[in-house]
């Protein structure tokens, strides 16, 4: 691995990082009013006004307000509730406990379906069941996460009462079976939702590797195709769909959202939901630019890894 | 009992046919050139023979090898006669190798699959077969990776890949179209010479007569999926039987070129 | 030549005088920055073209023989302006043919066409055959109305051995062989003095490619051409050029009448080059 | 074009995706003049009328009738849909255009910018929009509309990028042509193809995109009907009548499906090898 490779990938994160911070920061001052006159309210006195205009420093020029909440941002400190003066960062903390797990969970379970269903689609391509998984990939793409879950509680939660139609235990993961119950629908659905759109991916790659010459290579060396697909194919057809999971980790994210709101789970997600409703432009400021500071670094962590698992791109920066 | 016996070959994509009623034989050590246009049926011919079609390609007729029947057989039956009865040195060597794989482990798959050598032994052979085939540096080549060799160097590798389980026949399929015309004779002279150590058969498939000319010892002219003529290089270069042999041969000779002719 | 394609010649090119060539390249260099290996310090460089000279006389056909990476194209891009050298100057009747602005060379774009080398990829797939001969003509403005276009286009199409009414289909309906022709007379639309061919036939079937090489021979002598071929193939430079230019890793290695260098090379590159063809035994 | 849209019905998906999504865009334009019952009309007496023949999706609390709440859920969300396709058509291209055709840096810092701004989910932009501006029809829109832009701009790039890396458009420059003749001589009629598959594709995601604002309280203003807004209200009928929430569903699942599909299907007839048959 070049460092120069590695030099110039994590430089364009940093000023990816910086562009996006900015592009919020900038975003959610385009104000019709100021700040202070929403958080206020309409009946605030001139002199509250000014007072809230100095506890929340959107007195100072604007280049300093950035630079500020910026350096916080780096320290860990992404600034304190407009609302209740609660700290951003400990409330993301809180919410991360029950978000993190339900989006690796279902990142995984995502990836455990699409690969293997992909593959039997782009194996089985001519034949009837081929077809079937590829339609059955098409319709789930078709669905959305939402009503899915929907679905899903209606059936499993409702009818079948298997398991929590909604919410999650106040007291969190004091008692794991409880808390774990009560996300494996979301979980479900959540990977149901990405596994569609990555089962497109899994099949386009295979197929193309399916017509690789190294492919009729291997075959003419004595291996079976299946061999050959195994020994050669599969390693081939994993470029492609690496390099995918990088786009999904945005879609990922926006699924936790509706989710976290289809099951009402208390989530990062709901919380943003529900700042945004109360125009807590700060929590929103710092939960949005958590969310997708987090897409960029996991999709830059994957393109590393992508370029480190192809030795044609480990030579060229 | 001929090495390699084909009866009425036909190969057929849904309803067009692409090879039709081919007749080829090819006793041990003897060299046969495949010539035809593009078009022609020359590489499915070629393929067939090696059980290597794509899915999709409907085959009738005979191909007997060292007196088995190949046609109609399942792939598991087959695929052991791959590699260690038939080699094929393919066309593309861009596309011909694994490009995550290093050349080593590439060379040396058909012993571990065929001889049941460890994957050390496997690449060790293959170091060995590197340096047999004119490669430079064997020890790196073998740790290098296809995209870090040029075109002739893949060509080598490819070659190596073809002989390394000794197999009785070769196939070569246009094996030097994609390299330049030095490199070109390099290869041609480096499968020659190989073919004649190990006292294996080739099929050589070209569209360019006077490469065929230079490798085959007997000559069959294929056009339209049908092998029009067939006879010993000399007797179809001078007097070519069918007027379409004819028709290539001039075309070849006014665009091949000749010391000893004074240029037009 | 039609007058409008003169009148706007400059004084200095009326008026050169015999020795000057028709087409003169002085020492041109490109080379292309390799990918950065190390943070600092200077990129390596892998050098095309280093340091070409050729002068083409008016009528002369040279051919340019080299094997992959000798830079045949890029010198071919060079000499057409396509692309832009690292020094050296290109030269068309004396006046010096700067890149730039496409607007700025369109009096030396009547003057130069070229033919590329693959035909399935040379035609735009969904330009009518028609237009795309035309296309030239309109683009250096010399297209006049439609009647005349239309009547270059019959007379151009009709010239490389295909009728005037194929002008209506697409390219995908037509063979390899056809599509180079359609190409030819695409270049030869604007009655171009010079003829550029980028391997002209070698992606072409030995059948085929006999008959492109007499068509490009004919249109040469019929339409006074000056003929450029770039080749790696030594017959069609015998079929075609009575000139031939051997380039290797970029460097001119010889250059010479066709019929003295194929018989008696100077250069050892080119002696290698002349051994390894393949030959008919008979 | 009668070759293209020839070979459009020919194939299965293309053929499947023309009738879904004809049949959604026909019901929705019918529903401008004629919907079974007026979907604001209250009705006390059918409240959670059950399916018959009087109400095909049955009512809902206040007794509206479902169906006809469907269909004009169908017109806000497939305006809203069309209207973010086209934002994200003009400015998909013409960042394309911008990263693909323009020289040197600036091509580069375009071309990254889409990288990362593609990583920007459109949620997340929706949201920021929301937060300064409200839930209006022209949030939803724009956040749409600039998310799936991204997008665009990405496959439009890489589209343009190999046009001009064609022969014939290098064969064009010999020929003398300029920048926009070749712009627009063969850029953009070889581009377009793609373009529709994509706006195809991009309405399909828009529909979605649509259906989940509105669910989360973020798309149109509530007084207007979405599927997604339906099926948020309805909600609370998860454990008691959830069969309420199979039909706004099944409308979002068809649609999508529909332009999905059509999307291949054009993608299909879009590819010369295909016509040649």
């Amino acid at each position: 691995m070049t460092p120069v490779f590695l030099v110039r990938r994590l430089g364009l994160l940093a000023a990816a990082l910086f562009g996006v911070s900015l592009l919020i920061f900038v975003l959610l001052r385009l104000l019709p009013g100021d700040v202070a006159t929403i958080v206020g309210g309409v009946q605030a006195t001139p002199e509250q006004l000014a007072v809230l205009r100095e506890r929340l420093g959107t007195d100072r020029p604007l280049p300093v307000q950035y630079a500020e909440w910026a350096g916080g941002v780096l320290t860990g400190d992404f600034g304190r509730s407009m609302l209740n003066g609660v700290s951003v960062t400990d409330e993301l903390a809180r919410k991360l406990v029950v978000t993190l797990p339900l989006t690796l969970t279902a990142a995984v379970l995502a990836v455990a379906i699409a690969v293997p269903l992909g593959a039997y689609a782009a194996l089985r391509q001519r034949a009837p069941d081929g077809a079937a998984v590829s339609a059955l990939g098409q319709l789930g793409v078709a669905v959305p996460t939402f009503w899915m879950g929907i679905m899903l509680s209606v059936v499993f939660a409702v009818q079948l009462r298997l398991l929590p139609a909604q919410g999650f235990p106040a007291d969190g993961w004091a008692e794991p079976g409880r808390a774990a119950a009560s996300l494996v629908l979301p979980v479900l659905t959540l990977a149901l939702a990405q596994a569609a759109v990555l089962l497109r991916f899994v099949r386009s790659a295979t197929l193309e590797v399916l017509q690789a010459d190294f492919l009729r290579t291997a075959r003419a060396k004595g291996l079976t195709t299946g061999a050959a697909l195994l020994r050669h194919g599969l390693r081939n057809a994993a470029m492609p769909v690496v390099s995918v999971l990088g786009i999904q980790i945005a879609s990922l994210i926006v699924g936790a959202v509706v989710v976290e709101q289809a099951f009402s789970l208390p989530g990062v997600g709901k919380m943003l939901l529900a700042d945004v409703g109360n125009r807590d432009l700060v929590k929103v400021q710092g939960t949005v630019l958590l969310l997708s500071g987090l897409v960029l670094v996991l999709g830059t962590v994957i393109d590393i890894v992508h370029r480190l698992a192809d030795p044609r791109l480990r030579d060229t920066p | 009992m001929r090495l390699l016996e084909v009866e009425d070959l036909t190969v057929r994509f849904g309803d067009s046919t692409v090879v039709a009623g081919v007749r080829l034989s090819l006793g041990a050590g003897e060299r046969l050139g495949l010539i035809g246009e593009s078009g022609s049926g020359k590489t499915l011919t070629a393929l067939a023979v090696a059980g290597l079609l794509p899915p999709g390609a409907a085959v009738t007729g005979s191909v007997r090898f060292e007196g088995s029947e190949l046609l109609g057989r399942r792939e598991r039956a087959i695929a052991p006669l791959r590699g260690a009865g038939i080699g094929f040195v393919f066309q593309e060597p861009l596309t011909a190798l694994n490009p995550l794989m290093r050349i080593g482990a590439q060379i040396g798959e058909p012993l571990r699959i065929h001889r049941g050598l460890s994957r050390r032994a496997a690449r060790g052979a293959a170091a060995e077969l590197a340096a047999r085939v004119g490669l430079p540096d064997p020890e790196r080549i073998v740790r290098a990776y296809p995209h870090q060799l040029s075109g002739g160097q893949r060509q080598r590798v490819g070659i190596a890949i073809a002989i390394a389980a000794r197999p009785a026949l070769i196939v070569a399929d246009e094996p030097t179209t994609a390299l330049d015309v030095t490199v070109q004779a390099e290869i041609l002279r480096l499968l020659t010479a190989l073919v004649e150590e190990e006292g294996s058969a080739l099929l050589f498939i070209s569209h360019d007569l006077a490469v065929v000319a230079q490798v085959s010892r007997r000559l069959a002219v294929m056009r339209a999926g049908r092998v029009v003529e067939e006879g010993p290089t000399l007797d179809v270069l001078r007097d070519p039987r069918e007027p379409y042999t004819r028709q290539l041969v001039a075309a070849a000779r006014a665009t091949s070129w000749n010391p000893q002719e004074t240029p037009s | 030549m039609t007058a409008d394609t003169t009148g706007d010649m400059t004084a200095d090119m009326a008026a050169a005088g015999p020795d000057v060539p028709l087409l003169e390249a002085v020492g041109l260099r490109r080379g292309y920055p390799l990918p950065r290996t190390s943070l600092t310090g200077r990129r390596a460089r892998r050098e095309a073209v280093r340091d070409v000279s050729l002068r083409v006389e008016e009528g002369a056909a040279l051919g340019i023989v080299g094997e992959s990476g000798a830079g045949k194209s890029t010198l071919v891009r060079l000499l057409l302006a396509l692309d832009r050298p690292d020094a050296g100057t290109v030269r068309y009747r004396g006046r010096e043919v700067r890149p730039g602005r496409p607007s700025s060379l369109r009096w030396f774009r009547r003057e130069a066409q070229i033919v590329l080398q693959d035909p399935m990829s040379s035609l735009d797939p969904r330009m009518t055959v028609a237009r795309a001969v035309a296309e030239p003509l309109r683009a250096l403005g010399v297209a006049g109305d439609r009647a005349a276009t239309a009547a270059r286009v019959a007379e151009v199409l009709t010239a490389v051995g295909l009728e005037p009414e194929m002008g209506r289909r697409y390219p995908h309906e037509f063979s390899g062989g056809q599509r180079q022709r359609i190409a030819i007379a695409r270049a030869l639309a604007p009655r171009p003095r010079i003829l550029v061919g980028d391997e002209p036939v070698s992606a072409l079937d030995v059948s085929v490619r006999a008959q492109v090489l007499d068509l490009l021979a004919r249109l040469a002598a019929t339409e006074g051409l000056t003929l450029i071929v770039v080749s790696h193939d030594l017959g069609v430079v015998r079929h075609l050029c009575d000139q031939v230019l051997i380039l290797h890793e970029g460097a001119v290695a010889e250059h010479g009448p066709t019929a003295r260098v194929l018989t008696d090379p100077a250069h050892p590159y080119t002696r290698r080059l002349l051994d390894a063809v393949p030959r008919l035994p008979v | 074009m009668t070759g293209a849209f020839r070979s459009l019905v020919r194939s299965r998906s293309g053929l499947l995706g023309l009738a879904l999504s004809a049949v959604v865009v026909a019901a929705t334009l019918v529903s401008l003049v004629w919907t079974p019952y007026d979907p604001g009309a209250v009705d006390p007496r059918a409240s959670w009328a059950p399916v018959s023949g009087a109400h095909w999706f049955g009512a809902d609390r206040l007794g509206r009738d479902l169906f006809s709440l469907v269909l004009a859920g169908a017109r806000t969300t497939l305006l809203v849909s069309l209207a973010a396709t086209v934002v994200a058509a003009v400015t998909g291209t013409l960042l394309a255009a911008a990263a693909a055709v323009t020289p040197g840096w600036v091509r580069a810092a375009v071309g990254y910018g889409i990288d990362v701004l593609i990583a920007f989910p459109t949620l997340l932009l929706a949201m920021v929009l929301v937060a300064v501006h409200g839930a209006s029809t022209l949030t939803a829109v724009l956040a749409i509309g600039l998310g799936e832009g991204f997008f665009v701009a990405r496959v439009m790039r890489a589209e343009m990028t190999r046009v001009l890396a064609a022969d014939y458009v290098l064969a064009a420059r010999a020929g003398g042509a300029g920048t926009w003749r070749i712009l627009y001589a063969h850029v953009l009629p070889n581009a377009l193809p793609t373009l529709t598959v994509l706006l195809s594709l991009v309405m399909a995601i828009a529909v979605l995109a649509e259906a989940a604002l509105s669910y989360l309280g973020y798309g149109v203003p509530s007084s207007t009907p979405t599927w997604g807004r339906m099926l948020h209200d309805l909600q609370t009928q998860l454990t008691i009548r959830p069969q309420v929430l199979v039909w706004p569903g099944l409308a979002i699942v068809a649609t999508v499906l529909g332009f999905n599909l059509l999307g291949d299907g054009l993608r299909d007839a879009g590819d010369p090898k295909a016509r040649r048959t």
